[in-house]
Protein backbone atom coordinates (compact mmCIF):
# COMPACT_ATOMS: atom_id res chain seq x y z
CA UNK A 1 0.00 0.00 0.00
CA UNK A 2 1.05 3.86 -0.66
CA UNK A 3 1.97 5.88 2.50
CA UNK A 4 -0.34 8.85 2.65
CA UNK A 5 -0.45 12.41 3.81
CA UNK A 6 -3.58 13.38 5.20
CA UNK A 7 -3.28 17.40 5.72
CA UNK A 8 -6.44 19.93 7.54
CA UNK A 9 -6.44 23.36 9.04
CA UNK A 10 -9.60 23.63 10.38
CA UNK A 11 -11.33 25.70 13.66
CA UNK A 12 -12.94 22.43 14.85
CA UNK A 13 -11.15 20.37 17.31
CA UNK A 14 -9.85 17.07 16.52
CA UNK A 15 -9.58 13.60 18.24
CA UNK A 16 -6.41 11.75 18.53
CA UNK A 17 -7.63 8.40 19.15
CA UNK A 18 -10.17 8.96 15.79
CA UNK A 19 -7.38 9.81 13.94
CA UNK A 20 -5.22 7.02 14.83
CA UNK A 21 -7.92 4.92 13.70
CA UNK A 22 -7.99 6.41 10.55
CA UNK A 23 -4.40 5.99 9.49
CA UNK A 24 -4.05 2.14 11.09
CA UNK A 25 -7.31 0.93 10.08
CA UNK A 26 -7.28 -2.53 7.60
CA UNK A 27 -3.43 -2.77 7.78
CA UNK A 28 -1.30 -4.54 9.54
CA UNK A 29 2.17 -3.31 8.20
CA UNK A 30 2.22 -1.12 11.28
CA UNK A 31 4.47 -1.60 13.86
CA UNK A 32 4.40 2.04 15.59
CA UNK A 33 2.35 5.15 15.63
CA UNK A 34 3.52 7.94 17.37
CA UNK A 35 0.90 11.19 17.75
CA UNK A 36 1.63 14.55 19.36
CA UNK A 37 -0.67 17.00 20.52
CA UNK A 38 0.43 20.15 20.81
CA UNK A 39 -2.00 21.68 23.42
CA UNK A 40 -3.05 25.56 24.44
CA UNK A 41 -1.01 26.58 28.24
CA UNK A 42 -2.87 28.67 30.64
CA UNK A 43 0.02 30.95 30.71
CA UNK A 44 3.02 32.55 28.41
CA UNK A 45 6.20 33.19 30.14
CA UNK A 46 4.49 32.97 33.58
CA UNK A 47 1.64 35.77 32.40
CA UNK A 48 -1.78 33.99 32.49
CA UNK A 49 -3.31 33.93 29.17
CA UNK A 50 -7.13 33.99 28.23
CA UNK A 51 -6.75 32.57 24.51
CA UNK A 52 -4.97 32.34 21.70
CA UNK A 53 -5.68 33.45 18.51
CA UNK A 54 -4.11 31.47 15.34
CA UNK A 55 -3.95 33.35 11.82
CA UNK A 56 -2.77 31.08 8.99
CA UNK A 57 -1.85 32.02 5.11
CA UNK A 58 -4.72 29.96 3.44
CA UNK A 59 -3.80 28.18 0.45
CA UNK A 60 0.46 28.54 1.63
CA UNK A 61 -0.17 27.03 4.57
CA UNK A 62 -1.92 23.65 3.20
CA UNK A 63 0.71 23.74 0.24
CA UNK A 64 3.79 23.94 2.58
CA UNK A 65 2.65 21.55 5.07
CA UNK A 66 2.26 19.18 1.99
CA UNK A 67 5.93 19.70 0.59
CA UNK A 68 6.87 18.81 4.42
CA UNK A 69 4.86 15.63 4.73
CA UNK A 70 6.06 14.75 1.74
CA UNK A 71 9.75 15.28 2.41
CA UNK A 72 9.00 12.97 5.36
CA UNK A 73 7.57 10.15 3.34
CA UNK A 74 10.94 10.43 1.20
CA UNK A 75 12.99 10.21 4.22
CA UNK A 76 11.14 8.02 6.70
CA UNK A 77 9.95 4.39 6.10
CA UNK A 78 6.43 5.60 6.86
CA UNK A 79 3.04 3.79 6.21
CA UNK A 80 1.08 7.06 6.74
CA UNK A 81 1.01 10.14 8.45
CA UNK A 82 -1.74 12.91 9.24
CA UNK A 83 -0.96 16.79 10.32
CA UNK A 84 -3.85 18.94 11.64
CA UNK A 85 -3.24 22.41 12.74
CA UNK A 86 -5.98 24.34 14.18
CA UNK A 87 -6.78 28.26 13.41
CA UNK A 88 -8.66 30.54 15.37
CA UNK A 89 -9.70 31.11 18.64
CA UNK A 90 -8.25 28.44 21.26
CA UNK A 91 -8.70 28.45 24.85
CA UNK A 92 -6.31 26.96 27.70
CA UNK A 93 -6.42 23.19 27.38
CA UNK A 94 -7.65 22.96 23.99
CA UNK A 95 -5.72 21.00 21.52
CA UNK A 96 -3.94 23.52 18.52
CA UNK A 97 -1.97 20.74 16.32
CA UNK A 98 -1.46 17.19 15.65
CA UNK A 99 1.09 14.91 14.06
CA UNK A 100 0.72 11.27 13.42
CA UNK A 101 3.22 9.12 12.01
CA UNK A 102 2.85 5.61 11.43
CA UNK A 103 6.17 3.31 10.16
CA UNK A 104 7.04 -0.42 10.64
CA UNK A 105 9.55 0.69 13.20
CA UNK A 106 9.37 2.78 15.75
CA UNK A 107 12.95 5.55 15.34
CA UNK A 108 10.72 6.44 12.20
CA UNK A 109 7.74 7.30 13.30
CA UNK A 110 9.90 9.45 16.37
CA UNK A 111 12.16 11.10 13.82
CA UNK A 112 9.02 12.38 11.29
CA UNK A 113 7.04 13.07 13.87
CA UNK A 114 9.62 15.06 15.31
CA UNK A 115 10.78 16.77 12.01
CA UNK A 116 6.92 17.61 11.48
CA UNK A 117 6.50 19.36 14.47
CA UNK A 118 10.21 21.51 14.07
CA UNK A 119 8.88 22.20 10.73
CA UNK A 120 5.73 23.59 11.49
CA UNK A 121 7.02 25.80 15.06
CA UNK A 122 9.52 27.28 12.70
CA UNK A 123 8.41 27.61 9.13
CA UNK A 124 4.75 27.17 8.58
CA UNK A 125 3.22 30.04 8.08
CA UNK A 126 1.12 30.47 11.32
CA UNK A 127 0.79 33.14 13.44
CA UNK A 128 -0.53 33.05 17.24
CA UNK A 129 -1.81 36.04 18.91
CA UNK A 130 -2.52 35.71 22.97
CA UNK A 131 -4.96 37.83 25.14
CA UNK A 132 -3.46 38.46 28.36
CA UNK A 133 -4.67 39.87 31.44
CA UNK A 134 -3.61 44.02 30.27
CA UNK A 135 -4.93 43.23 26.39
CA UNK A 136 -3.47 41.01 23.39
CA UNK A 137 -0.49 40.89 21.51
CA UNK A 138 1.55 38.56 19.09
CA UNK A 139 3.73 36.11 20.23
CA UNK A 140 7.09 36.11 19.14
CA UNK A 141 9.06 33.62 17.41
CA UNK A 142 11.35 31.96 19.48
CA UNK A 143 15.35 31.57 17.77
CA UNK A 144 15.25 27.82 19.20
CA UNK A 145 12.77 27.01 16.99
CA UNK A 146 15.02 27.74 14.32
CA UNK A 147 17.84 26.27 15.49
CA UNK A 148 15.69 22.73 16.23
CA UNK A 149 14.41 23.09 12.50
CA UNK A 150 17.74 23.79 10.87
CA UNK A 151 18.78 20.15 12.47
CA UNK A 152 16.80 18.78 10.07
CA UNK A 153 18.60 20.70 6.76
CA UNK A 154 20.42 18.02 4.58
CA UNK A 155 24.14 19.20 4.06
CA UNK B 1 0.53 41.86 -8.56
CA UNK B 2 -1.42 41.09 -5.34
CA UNK B 3 0.57 41.81 -1.97
CA UNK B 4 -0.98 40.19 0.97
CA UNK B 5 -0.27 41.14 4.87
CA UNK B 6 -0.72 39.07 7.82
CA UNK B 7 -0.55 39.54 11.51
CA UNK B 8 1.24 42.55 12.70
CA UNK B 9 2.04 43.25 9.35
CA UNK B 10 -1.34 43.20 8.02
CA UNK B 11 -2.72 45.38 11.52
CA UNK B 12 -0.13 47.64 10.63
CA UNK B 13 -0.71 48.19 7.27
CA UNK B 14 -4.59 48.19 7.82
CA UNK B 15 -5.03 45.75 5.34
CA UNK B 16 -5.31 42.06 4.33
CA UNK B 17 -4.41 42.59 0.36
CA UNK B 18 -4.46 45.24 -2.25
CA UNK B 19 -3.22 45.35 -5.98
CA UNK B 20 -0.18 47.59 -6.06
CA UNK B 21 2.14 48.32 -9.64
CA UNK B 22 5.61 49.13 -8.28
CA UNK B 23 7.80 51.42 -11.00
CA UNK B 24 10.34 48.93 -13.03
CA UNK B 25 13.55 49.83 -10.81
CA UNK B 26 12.04 47.89 -7.94
CA UNK B 27 12.80 44.22 -8.82
CA UNK B 28 13.32 42.34 -5.53
CA UNK B 29 11.62 41.64 -2.35
CA UNK B 30 13.72 43.97 -0.41
CA UNK B 31 13.29 46.94 -2.91
CA UNK B 32 9.54 46.16 -2.63
CA UNK B 33 9.33 46.36 1.32
CA UNK B 34 11.27 49.96 0.43
CA UNK B 35 8.66 51.18 -1.91
CA UNK B 36 5.88 49.69 0.69
CA UNK B 37 7.28 51.86 3.15
CA UNK B 38 7.32 55.04 1.58
CA UNK B 39 3.54 54.92 0.89
CA UNK B 40 2.80 56.16 4.06
CA UNK B 41 2.79 56.49 8.22
CA UNK B 42 1.23 52.58 8.37
CA UNK B 43 3.44 51.13 5.62
CA UNK B 44 6.26 52.91 7.44
CA UNK B 45 4.96 51.68 10.96
CA UNK B 46 4.71 48.21 9.34
CA UNK B 47 8.31 47.81 7.19
CA UNK B 48 10.05 49.98 10.00
CA UNK B 49 12.76 46.53 10.55
CA UNK B 50 12.97 44.87 7.43
CA UNK B 51 15.04 42.19 8.78
CA UNK B 52 12.16 40.91 10.50
CA UNK B 53 9.78 40.95 7.56
CA UNK B 54 9.58 37.29 5.99
CA UNK B 55 8.32 37.05 2.90
CA UNK B 56 6.64 34.51 -0.26
CA UNK B 57 6.15 34.63 -3.73
CA UNK B 58 3.04 32.79 -4.87
CA UNK B 59 3.11 30.67 -1.67
CA UNK B 60 6.54 29.73 -1.27
CA UNK B 61 9.10 31.71 1.32
CA UNK B 62 11.64 33.94 -0.62
CA UNK B 63 14.46 35.47 1.09
CA UNK B 64 14.82 39.48 0.69
CA UNK B 65 17.12 39.28 -2.97
CA UNK B 66 14.86 37.27 -4.64
CA UNK B 67 13.41 39.00 -8.22
CA UNK B 68 9.79 39.80 -7.85
CA UNK B 69 9.24 39.56 -12.08
CA UNK B 70 6.46 37.30 -12.74
CA UNK B 71 5.17 36.93 -9.37
CA UNK B 72 1.37 36.87 -8.73
CA UNK B 73 1.08 37.09 -5.39
CA UNK B 74 3.71 38.17 -2.89
CA UNK B 75 2.95 38.22 1.07
CA UNK B 76 4.72 39.77 3.73
CA UNK B 77 4.50 38.32 7.53
CA UNK B 78 5.96 38.25 11.09
CA UNK B 79 8.54 35.59 11.71
CA UNK B 80 5.80 32.20 11.86
CA UNK B 81 4.46 31.00 15.19
CA UNK B 82 2.26 28.09 14.49
CA UNK B 83 2.61 24.66 15.78
CA UNK C 1 1.06 19.68 40.80
CA UNK C 2 3.54 16.87 40.83
CA UNK C 3 4.16 14.77 37.55
CA UNK C 4 2.80 11.18 38.10
CA UNK C 5 3.82 8.07 36.53
CA UNK C 6 0.79 5.84 35.52
CA UNK C 7 2.30 1.78 34.96
CA UNK C 8 -0.38 -0.73 34.09
CA UNK C 9 0.35 -4.03 32.74
CA UNK C 10 -3.06 -5.59 31.93
CA UNK C 11 -4.55 -8.37 29.09
CA UNK C 12 -7.26 -5.63 28.02
CA UNK C 13 -6.76 -3.70 25.24
CA UNK C 14 -5.93 0.35 25.52
CA UNK C 15 -7.80 3.93 24.36
CA UNK C 16 -4.82 6.21 23.17
CA UNK C 17 -7.16 8.97 23.42
CA UNK C 18 -8.92 7.85 26.99
CA UNK C 19 -5.60 7.51 28.09
CA UNK C 20 -4.49 11.33 27.10
CA UNK C 21 -8.02 12.43 28.11
CA UNK C 22 -6.77 11.40 32.08
CA UNK C 23 -2.92 12.55 31.85
CA UNK C 24 -4.43 16.38 30.91
CA UNK C 25 -7.56 16.52 32.42
CA UNK C 26 -8.17 19.59 34.48
CA UNK C 27 -4.65 20.77 34.07
CA UNK C 28 -3.65 24.51 31.78
CA UNK C 29 0.05 23.52 32.34
CA UNK C 30 0.64 20.95 29.18
CA UNK C 31 1.62 22.38 25.90
CA UNK C 32 2.94 18.97 24.35
CA UNK C 33 1.51 15.31 24.59
CA UNK C 34 3.56 12.66 22.99
CA UNK C 35 2.14 9.03 22.49
CA UNK C 36 3.70 6.46 21.31
CA UNK C 37 1.54 2.65 20.51
CA UNK C 38 3.16 -0.24 19.60
CA UNK C 39 1.26 -2.06 17.28
CA UNK C 40 1.71 -6.33 16.65
CA UNK C 41 1.86 -6.51 12.52
CA UNK C 42 1.59 -9.14 10.31
CA UNK C 43 4.59 -10.71 9.75
CA UNK C 44 7.81 -10.83 11.33
CA UNK C 45 10.99 -10.67 8.68
CA UNK C 46 8.88 -11.84 6.08
CA UNK C 47 7.04 -14.54 7.71
CA UNK C 48 3.37 -14.03 8.43
CA UNK C 49 2.36 -14.53 12.05
CA UNK C 50 -1.31 -15.62 12.88
CA UNK C 51 -0.21 -13.87 16.48
CA UNK C 52 1.78 -12.82 19.37
CA UNK C 53 1.58 -14.34 22.81
CA UNK C 54 3.38 -12.30 25.45
CA UNK C 55 4.54 -13.39 28.84
CA UNK C 56 5.84 -11.42 31.67
CA UNK C 57 7.78 -11.48 34.91
CA UNK C 58 4.97 -10.32 37.24
CA UNK C 59 6.39 -8.27 40.13
CA UNK C 60 9.60 -7.47 38.14
CA UNK C 61 7.92 -6.07 34.86
CA UNK C 62 6.11 -3.22 37.27
CA UNK C 63 9.20 -2.34 39.42
CA UNK C 64 11.35 -2.13 36.58
CA UNK C 65 9.00 0.27 34.46
CA UNK C 66 8.45 2.06 37.50
CA UNK C 67 11.75 2.79 37.84
CA UNK C 68 12.35 4.31 34.58
CA UNK C 69 9.35 5.76 34.81
CA UNK C 70 10.62 7.72 37.63
CA UNK C 71 14.01 8.07 36.18
CA UNK C 72 11.88 10.05 32.95
CA UNK C 73 9.98 11.97 35.37
CA UNK C 74 13.47 12.95 37.05
CA UNK C 75 15.79 13.78 33.93
CA UNK C 76 12.94 15.34 32.24
CA UNK C 77 10.22 18.52 33.09
CA UNK C 78 7.32 16.60 32.32
CA UNK C 79 3.93 16.84 33.79
CA UNK C 80 2.88 13.54 33.93
CA UNK C 81 3.35 9.88 32.18
CA UNK C 82 1.74 6.53 31.03
CA UNK C 83 2.70 3.24 30.24
CA UNK C 84 0.40 0.42 29.73
CA UNK C 85 1.48 -2.95 28.47
CA UNK C 86 -0.34 -5.67 26.92
CA UNK C 87 0.41 -9.39 27.83
CA UNK C 88 -1.58 -12.49 26.99
CA UNK C 89 -2.26 -13.43 22.99
CA UNK C 90 -2.40 -10.27 20.31
CA UNK C 91 -3.43 -10.39 16.98
CA UNK C 92 -2.35 -8.91 13.99
CA UNK C 93 -3.33 -4.82 14.22
CA UNK C 94 -3.98 -4.84 17.88
CA UNK C 95 -1.81 -2.53 19.91
CA UNK C 96 0.58 -4.14 22.18
CA UNK C 97 2.28 -1.17 24.49
CA UNK C 98 1.50 2.42 24.95
CA UNK C 99 4.07 5.33 26.19
CA UNK C 100 2.55 8.62 27.08
CA UNK C 101 4.38 11.48 27.91
CA UNK C 102 3.42 15.18 28.91
CA UNK C 103 5.06 18.34 29.43
CA UNK C 104 5.25 22.39 28.87
CA UNK C 105 7.78 21.53 26.00
CA UNK C 106 7.70 19.06 22.96
CA UNK C 107 11.34 18.32 23.41
CA UNK C 108 11.34 17.28 26.70
CA UNK C 109 7.85 14.62 26.02
CA UNK C 110 9.54 13.19 22.33
CA UNK C 111 12.71 12.49 24.14
CA UNK C 112 10.79 10.64 27.35
CA UNK C 113 8.50 9.30 25.18
CA UNK C 114 12.13 7.37 23.42
CA UNK C 115 13.75 6.68 26.31
CA UNK C 116 10.74 4.68 27.73
CA UNK C 117 10.33 2.63 24.67
CA UNK C 118 14.02 2.06 24.33
CA UNK C 119 14.18 0.63 27.42
CA UNK C 120 11.04 -1.49 26.84
CA UNK C 121 12.39 -2.87 24.16
CA UNK C 122 16.07 -3.61 25.59
CA UNK C 123 15.43 -4.63 29.34
CA UNK C 124 11.84 -4.84 30.58
CA UNK C 125 10.94 -8.51 31.56
CA UNK C 126 8.56 -9.37 28.61
CA UNK C 127 8.90 -12.09 26.54
CA UNK C 128 7.12 -12.27 22.92
CA UNK C 129 6.01 -15.80 21.08
CA UNK C 130 4.84 -15.88 17.61
CA UNK C 131 2.21 -18.39 16.11
CA UNK C 132 3.84 -18.79 12.37
CA UNK C 133 2.64 -20.97 10.36
CA UNK C 134 4.90 -23.45 10.98
CA UNK C 135 4.30 -23.44 14.64
CA UNK C 136 4.96 -21.00 17.36
CA UNK C 137 8.70 -20.17 18.24
CA UNK C 138 10.03 -17.25 20.63
CA UNK C 139 11.13 -14.02 18.90
CA UNK C 140 14.76 -13.33 18.93
CA UNK C 141 16.36 -10.06 20.43
CA UNK C 142 17.88 -7.61 18.52
CA UNK C 143 21.49 -6.03 18.93
CA UNK C 144 19.83 -2.82 17.47
CA UNK C 145 17.22 -2.56 20.30
CA UNK C 146 20.26 -2.68 23.21
CA UNK C 147 22.28 -0.28 21.05
CA UNK C 148 19.45 1.69 21.24
CA UNK C 149 18.62 1.78 24.70
CA UNK C 150 22.51 2.27 25.60
CA UNK C 151 22.40 5.79 24.22
CA UNK C 152 21.00 7.05 27.55
CA UNK C 153 23.28 5.63 29.28
CA UNK C 154 24.77 8.90 31.63
CA UNK C 155 28.25 8.63 31.04
CA UNK D 1 16.12 -20.27 47.30
CA UNK D 2 13.08 -20.03 44.71
CA UNK D 3 14.23 -19.72 41.44
CA UNK D 4 11.73 -18.79 39.04
CA UNK D 5 11.99 -19.23 34.78
CA UNK D 6 10.73 -17.25 32.08
CA UNK D 7 10.62 -17.82 28.11
CA UNK D 8 12.05 -20.66 26.50
CA UNK D 9 14.17 -21.05 29.37
CA UNK D 10 11.13 -22.32 31.56
CA UNK D 11 9.87 -24.46 28.26
CA UNK D 12 13.45 -25.74 28.40
CA UNK D 13 14.02 -26.56 32.24
CA UNK D 14 9.76 -27.23 32.13
CA UNK D 15 8.72 -25.45 35.36
CA UNK D 16 8.41 -22.07 35.98
CA UNK D 17 9.56 -22.00 39.65
CA UNK D 18 10.79 -24.07 41.79
CA UNK D 19 12.60 -23.87 45.77
CA UNK D 20 16.63 -24.85 44.84
CA UNK D 21 19.25 -25.65 48.33
CA UNK D 22 22.65 -25.05 46.64
CA UNK D 23 26.01 -26.17 48.25
CA UNK D 24 27.64 -23.68 49.99
CA UNK D 25 30.18 -23.35 47.08
CA UNK D 26 27.74 -21.68 44.41
CA UNK D 27 28.27 -18.33 45.33
CA UNK D 28 27.74 -16.32 42.16
CA UNK D 29 24.71 -16.04 39.68
CA UNK D 30 27.04 -17.74 37.09
CA UNK D 31 27.83 -20.87 39.86
CA UNK D 32 24.56 -21.05 39.81
CA UNK D 33 23.61 -21.54 36.32
CA UNK D 34 26.58 -24.60 36.32
CA UNK D 35 24.82 -26.03 39.63
CA UNK D 36 21.62 -26.30 37.67
CA UNK D 37 22.96 -27.43 34.18
CA UNK D 38 24.02 -30.86 35.94
CA UNK D 39 20.69 -31.15 37.67
CA UNK D 40 19.32 -33.46 34.47
CA UNK D 41 18.69 -32.99 30.43
CA UNK D 42 16.09 -30.61 30.72
CA UNK D 43 18.03 -28.23 33.01
CA UNK D 44 21.35 -29.15 30.37
CA UNK D 45 19.31 -27.68 27.60
CA UNK D 46 17.59 -24.69 29.64
CA UNK D 47 21.45 -23.70 30.00
CA UNK D 48 23.39 -24.90 27.24
CA UNK D 49 24.48 -21.32 25.98
CA UNK D 50 25.19 -19.62 29.76
CA UNK D 51 26.42 -16.19 27.42
CA UNK D 52 22.38 -15.85 26.66
CA UNK D 53 20.69 -16.39 29.86
CA UNK D 54 20.07 -13.16 31.45
CA UNK D 55 19.19 -13.43 35.36
CA UNK D 56 17.40 -11.22 37.90
CA UNK D 57 17.78 -11.19 41.94
CA UNK D 58 14.75 -10.21 43.44
CA UNK D 59 13.53 -8.54 40.64
CA UNK D 60 16.09 -6.28 39.41
CA UNK D 61 18.85 -7.34 36.74
CA UNK D 62 22.08 -8.43 37.85
CA UNK D 63 25.23 -9.95 35.90
CA UNK D 64 26.85 -13.54 36.52
CA UNK D 65 29.37 -12.14 38.96
CA UNK D 66 26.28 -11.11 40.93
CA UNK D 67 26.61 -12.59 44.62
CA UNK D 68 23.46 -15.08 45.54
CA UNK D 69 23.74 -14.36 49.32
CA UNK D 70 20.87 -13.54 50.78
CA UNK D 71 18.77 -13.71 47.90
CA UNK D 72 14.89 -14.82 47.56
CA UNK D 73 14.67 -15.03 44.25
CA UNK D 74 16.26 -15.64 41.67
CA UNK D 75 15.30 -15.48 37.85
CA UNK D 76 16.73 -16.97 34.83
CA UNK D 77 15.44 -15.84 31.01
CA UNK D 78 16.37 -14.90 27.56
CA UNK D 79 16.89 -11.75 26.09
CA UNK D 80 13.99 -9.62 26.15
CA UNK D 81 11.62 -8.35 24.20
CA UNK D 82 9.04 -6.77 25.06
CA UNK D 83 7.78 -3.22 23.98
Amino acid sequence: MTAIATIRIQEADFDVGQEIAALTRDRTDIGAVVSFSGICRGSENGEPIAALTLEHYPGMAEAEIKRHADEALSRWPLTGLTVVHRVGRITPGENIVLVLTASQHRQAAFQAAEFLMDYLKANAPFWKREEGLKGSSWIEARGHDDAAAERWTKS
Amino acid sequence: MKVKYFAWVRERVGMAEETVEPPADVRTVGDLIGWLAKRGESYAHAFETPRVIRAAIDHAHVKPDAAIAGAREIAFFPPMTGG
